[in-house]
């Protein structure tokens, strides 16, 4: 479970990076500007130059080709400033449908400019306000010329500055991913703003017709890889948002001062943030080696993966709450950072699947 | 002589117009009262002034100071015919709850007359300044400093947290008027006109969104010396006996911390939705646990409340009921959040029908920190009902 | 929710007396000889005389009338020191089926041998490992006569010195109990000894014959009010070992030194303990209203009741773990009593459904 | 020069009896070595000796004391081997595991060349006496005296928690060699031959039934000048060092606490029986997190040992293992006696099948306590890891 001198290489970049480009005060200013796209092109762009717009994009489509992991720590890395980007969306999800499922003219042409951060794509999956990727009622009717598509998703994510959407439709009882530009007739969007700031899109589409192209290989099994991905990259996140609150709190808790003592001195203090530094231990631990076993293609990595998104999920939420109480007042001013943090953390644990989803799969996957 | 409980439900009937009997749909429907309050409604204004002409704004204070003067058994009387016609409270204040009983057991008659009249008939409102940046939970390190300069004091320095300042004519608040006394023996207990030269407030906007509470700022006050409340530099005294009727009046009259409504509403129409049990078992076997543990504690509260009236003291009970309301309920909006998905996690800081869960669910994380933290009342518990020793 | 007069001196009396006649002493006495009943004759004597026995027996067949209430009372007081009898089996569970769906004939039979100690009569009910009232196999064919019982029952308290026994059985899908003696032709018992030195019995019925009038009234019905019943009881109880290994514990952590310190000064014992005083306060108020409730007649009762015996159950097996823990090393030792009453807490918290099956029905019973 | 593992192979494939290549069933299987050892078969003997006699019993000690001399990395290939054939180790004792490391470390000449050849071959069986009634997370009050008279200590006193004390030959032990000193000054490390006069041990009966713990008792018993291992009054310093070593044994070694395989499996056949899902959604939700819990902690066990594999220390991680391992074990438990309900409570006192897991349920409890409880493991992390003040 060692990392690879790359893939060290490529966490101590980001995190300098991150920090110098992106650090929480462009977060607010983004907000305070009410930014329709909730990220900085210009961050973005520099993302793409770092080449991890491409992080999952074969070196001949003009990626890094860096797999799971490498996805994972750069997440990680991101959440730490509360960096905002399209990288889950497009660079994690989109990508790896397109890349395992697009035809050669689609990854011609749509993987060297996600590689180059020129195309942002949206995934919509989920219909109903809890994930749950088995019921999907959009359709995909066959018309002579290719599909007709209709049907409506919600929480698509950077769907108001998307390019395209990569929409997951049925025929006939059969899940399909089918690939449609923005500007397609029929197709509408609403944005929406989320607790973290974080822009999505409830979609329409309304007999929005697509080529006979735009339909992915793979089917439902696509879907499930992908999201898995996904889920993978999540808990990276959120374990970067639960490590970043949590030295925050660390650091307070041997600054701040009450009845004469340093807060960090009381031992019932001490024992709960242990608890919360095993906690987060484990949530790595368990992320890092679900997302080794997604890379090596190991049959149980789905088992692996919903493993460690229930985990990141549930140490995200709890320890972020925690490190808010252990700030006490302060801690509820949005004037702090603290607080952004829990909010970051409820809608990553949140989005592809929350940890009571993950645990219900985990105990089916387990036979019970 | 007991209440005339005919005569007053006449008298409610017919002074009580048919909108204050409406129930309460947000603050807008409270009246706070105050130099520059604006009422709602010219029956707003007519029940206050018919309310305070009776003394029912205040119906256990004495008559002399804008009181009715009954028994707490005959103001309960009062509550009750109250409630069975919905009429709204005339009058709600800090002065009221918070304030007034201080001054009623530690005023002099003078300060008495001239703040709790106007207290008891809404011309004057008040707020509380006693938290500091630096002092939380351990409130008596409070760095504010009155200096006295013969006829006044010379104010300086910072409350936080004080509900609605920006809206108050008066502040009672807590100051340091012996820096080299221990920490509890140097504080005094002053009342200040908000309008006084170099008073200032910022509001303090919340994770989750616009709050009342804000920062209040003194640069070089005067306050009169007749505003000093109580002895010189006993403050404390004071202050801790208004923490405890606080915390009685959040654990108490804060009771909707335990009531699990809310939650077992939404698992219902989710249930319903899908024809049948919530689809996520996992989800489902949370809430069901948060429902039992709600049962339990309102019992708590049921039993303590009973055995308090039945003659026993409330007391250190008040912290278990503290600790208790305010973790039950940070978990409840867990599991709303939860139930609710994505639905709930939009969000615009503003306050409005589709941020409103993601708001509430925000700020319930303060419930463990206002009002003492929950590690604070296990503090209590532990010292006071358990009788652990200290180091 | 205030105790009467009444149930104030029933408690107090009760406490006074069992403190007396059936201290730990006795239960480890009986443990070491390996009585097959498990509980003193005596101490059962003496309940029946105080009016135990007959708690919830109507004053015209000899018993107190005292109500549930009264009964989990006696139940609490009884846990403290652990004192062994047929008191669930019989004074609770048998009682209130006898008094409520039995025969004229049947009541004046059994009810006034039962308040005077001299019946003891066990409740054939669970036929798999975890409670599940539902799931009866044992069958009652109709014949001349009257009934022929067949099946097995197990877990069945008190069964090795039960006079006579009550069985779940059911004829054409309709469940009912009846009423057969020991030493019914066919009847056979094995004990078995539990973990808190409880005995019970594994029942076999093969082609046992029973008269007409051994049914009784009632139905499945009957089966959930007396199941009810006994959960009330049973929580009482919890809350009694949770409160007496709270109470020893807190004593504990008041003499016992480390580090130059006692160790209840340590702040995160504090807490602990706190929190686990503020648990224990709950499970007695849940329990106390469910009780009341069921004495009223509520139509919430059963809710009422499930919701407590999960609490109890829940707080009865969490407080007593801890309790142990706060007792180091020593308290894992069989020679101090701590750790008897984490035994006890798991078996009553087992007995007449867990925690997690009767929160499965607080929320099918709440409509989610 | 490194091992030959092609002559290694050869070697244990001719000299590793069959009998000795099945899997251990119980502690009956164990060869713990001493004067009162009764070996359980011959080949069981003859495979000690074999190993003895080529110094693999303790692969890593110097030759002139009954090792091998090899390296870690050698030592590691003969592991490897071992493992190969399903070899069971030849000689278990807590001679091998903690007083050779310390007599390596901290002995003199004498000590090592009759201590440690004797613990090599099996010979002599050691037992560990640190642990005191009134001395216990705070194992430095101890108060086990050992006065000097001359050419002799005269020891009196009680240990607690002395595994095998009933089976074992000799005991190294702390006592206190001067009173007046700081607590941790004035402890001194003695070996003690158990046959010695005055020395007596009893039996310790758990929750859980028969361990193999005693109570040993120190009744005037004389102990030679010669069995002080290091310098009179700093056996605190071996003593830190040997618990760093037990630490990093249970939570390296014991890592059976981190597999989840029996409540998966148990709950896998109690579904199955039900056909399909758990009948229980609740017990099934607490099952499926102990699950998740057991795949993350495992994952960082993995990932702590690979990492001080790889040039770090595990140092005060295995605090997080140790306290981590204990409470999921603990939790797991709890989870299999739900799952068994009724059948999972019959317990007789005794060992068998019907109450057997009532017992390790019992058992487990005491993972949280032995070897440092959880709550000196937090202690650890909070000072150690965290660096979190002291008050």
């Amino acid at each position: 479970m060692l990392l690879t001198e790359e893939q060290r290489l490529l966490r101590d970049s980001a995190r300098a990076a991150i920090a110098a480009k992106a650090p929480i005060a462009l977060w607010r200013k983004l907000r305070a500007e009410n930014d329709e796209a909730g990220y900085s092109r210009d961050f973005w762009r520099a993302c793409a130059e770092a080449g991890w717009a491409g992080v999952l994009i074969p070196e001949a489509y003009g990626g890094l080709d860096f797999g799971l992991v490498g996805a994972g720590l750069i997440a990680r890395e991101m959440a730490r400033t509360l960096a905002a980007s399209p990288f889950l969306s497009t660079a994690v999800l989109v990508a790896s449908a397109v890349k395992v499922g697009g035809s050669d003219a689609q990854k011609a042409f749509w993987l060297p400019r996600i590689a180059a951060g020129e195309a942002v794509i949206s995934l919509g999956v989920d219909e109903e306000p809890r994930h749950d990727p088995a019921r999907i009622g959009a359709t995909a009717a066959e018309t002579p010329q290719g599909w007709r598509l209709n049907g409506a998703k919600i929480c698509v994510l950077d769907g108001a500055a998307a390019d395209a959407f990569l929409v997951a439709a049925k025929t006939d009882g059969e899940t399909a991913l089918y690939l449609v530009e923005a500007k397609a007739r029929g197709l509408s969007r609403t944005p929406r703003r989320l607790v973290d700031d974080r822009r999505v899109a409830t979609l329409r589409l309304d007999n929005v017709e697509a080529r006979r192209e735009a339909k992915l290989a793979g089917g439902a099994a696509l879907i499930e890889q992908i999201l898995d991905a996904g889920r993978g990259v999540l808990a990276a996140s959120l374990c970067g948002v639960a490590e970043e609150a949590f030295a925050r709190t660390l650091a307070y808790l041997k600054q701040r001062k009450q009845f004469d003592r340093t807060i960090g001195s009381f031992q019932a203090l001490q024992h709960r943030v242990a608890i919360m530094h095993v906690n987060i231990e484990n949530a790595w631990s368990a992320t890092l080696k679900a997302l080794q076993t997604l890379d090596s293609g190991a049959a149980d990595a789905p088992l692996q993966i919903a493993m460690a998104k229930a985990k990141a999920g549930e140490v995200g939420r709890t320890a972020t709450a925690e490190c808010l109480q252990l700030h006490g007042g302060i801690g509820m001013t949005d004037e702090f950072d603290i607080g952004l943090f829990l909010k970051k953390a409820r809608v990553e644990a949140e989005l592809l699947g929350d940890p009571a989803y993950h645990a219900d799969r985990v105990a089916a996957m387990l036979g019970y | 002589m007991a209440i005339d409980r005919r005569e007053l439900r006449e008298w409610l009937e017919a002074n009580c117009p048919a909108e204050m009997r409406q129930p309460i749909r947000g603050d807008e429907d409270i009246c706070w009262g105050g130099r520059h309050f604006v009422f709602q409604s010219p029956a707003q204004k007519l029940w206050l002034e018919r309310m305070a002409a009776r003394g029912f704004t205040v119906p256990t204070w004495p008559k002399d100071y804008g009181g009715a003067g009954l028994t707490p058994e005959d103001a309960a009387v009062l509550g009750d015919e109250m409630r069975r016609i919905h009429a709204r409270p005339p009058l709600t204040s800090f002065g009221i709850s918070m304030l007034g009983p201080a001054l009623l057991k530690f005023g002099n008659e003078e300060q008495k007359r001239r703040h709790l009249t106007r207290i008891a008939r809404g011309e004057i409102r008040w707020c509380q300044g006693y938290s500091e940046p630096g002092a939380g939970s351990d409130l008596a390190s409070l760095r504010t400093r009155a200096e006295d300069r013969g006829d006044h004091f010379l104010v300086n320095g910072q409350k936080i947290w004080t509900s609605y300042a920006d809206k108050a004519d008066w502040i009672f608040c807590l100051a340091r008027t012996d820096p080299t006394a221990k920490k509890h023996d140097g504080i005094s207990f002053l009342l200040i006109d908000m309008a006084s030269k170099g008073v200032s407030t910022k509001p303090i906007v919340l994770i989750s969104g616009k709050s009342p509470f804000c920062e209040t700022f003194f640069d070089n006050v005067e306050v009169p010396k007749e505003n000093l409340v109580g002895k010189l530099n006993r403050g404390w005294d004071i202050a801790k006996y208004l923490l405890t009727h606080e915390r009685g009046a959040i654990s108490g009259g804060g009771l909707n911390v335990f009531d699990n409504e809310a939650l077992d509403k939404a698992a219902r129409a989710a249930a319903k939705a899908a024809g049948g049990r919530l689809p996520d078992p996992v989800l489902r076997a949370d809430i069901a646990r948060a429902a039992i543990d709600s049962y339990a504690a309102a019992a708590t509260v049921q039993r303590y409340m009973q055995e308090a009236t039945a003659g026993g003291e409330l007391g250190a009970r008040s912290a278990v009921l503290k600790y208790d309301g305010a973790e039950l309920n940070k978990r409840r909006y867990e599991l709303l959040m939860s139930l609710a998905g994505a639905e709930g996690l939009t969000f615009d800081g503003n306050f409005g029908p589709e941020s409103e869960l993601a708001q509430r669910w925000l700020r319930s994380k303060g419930n463990s920190i206002e009002g003492g933290t929950s590690e604070i009342m296990l503090d209590i518990v532990a010292k006071r009902i358990l009788e652990l020793p200290s180091e």
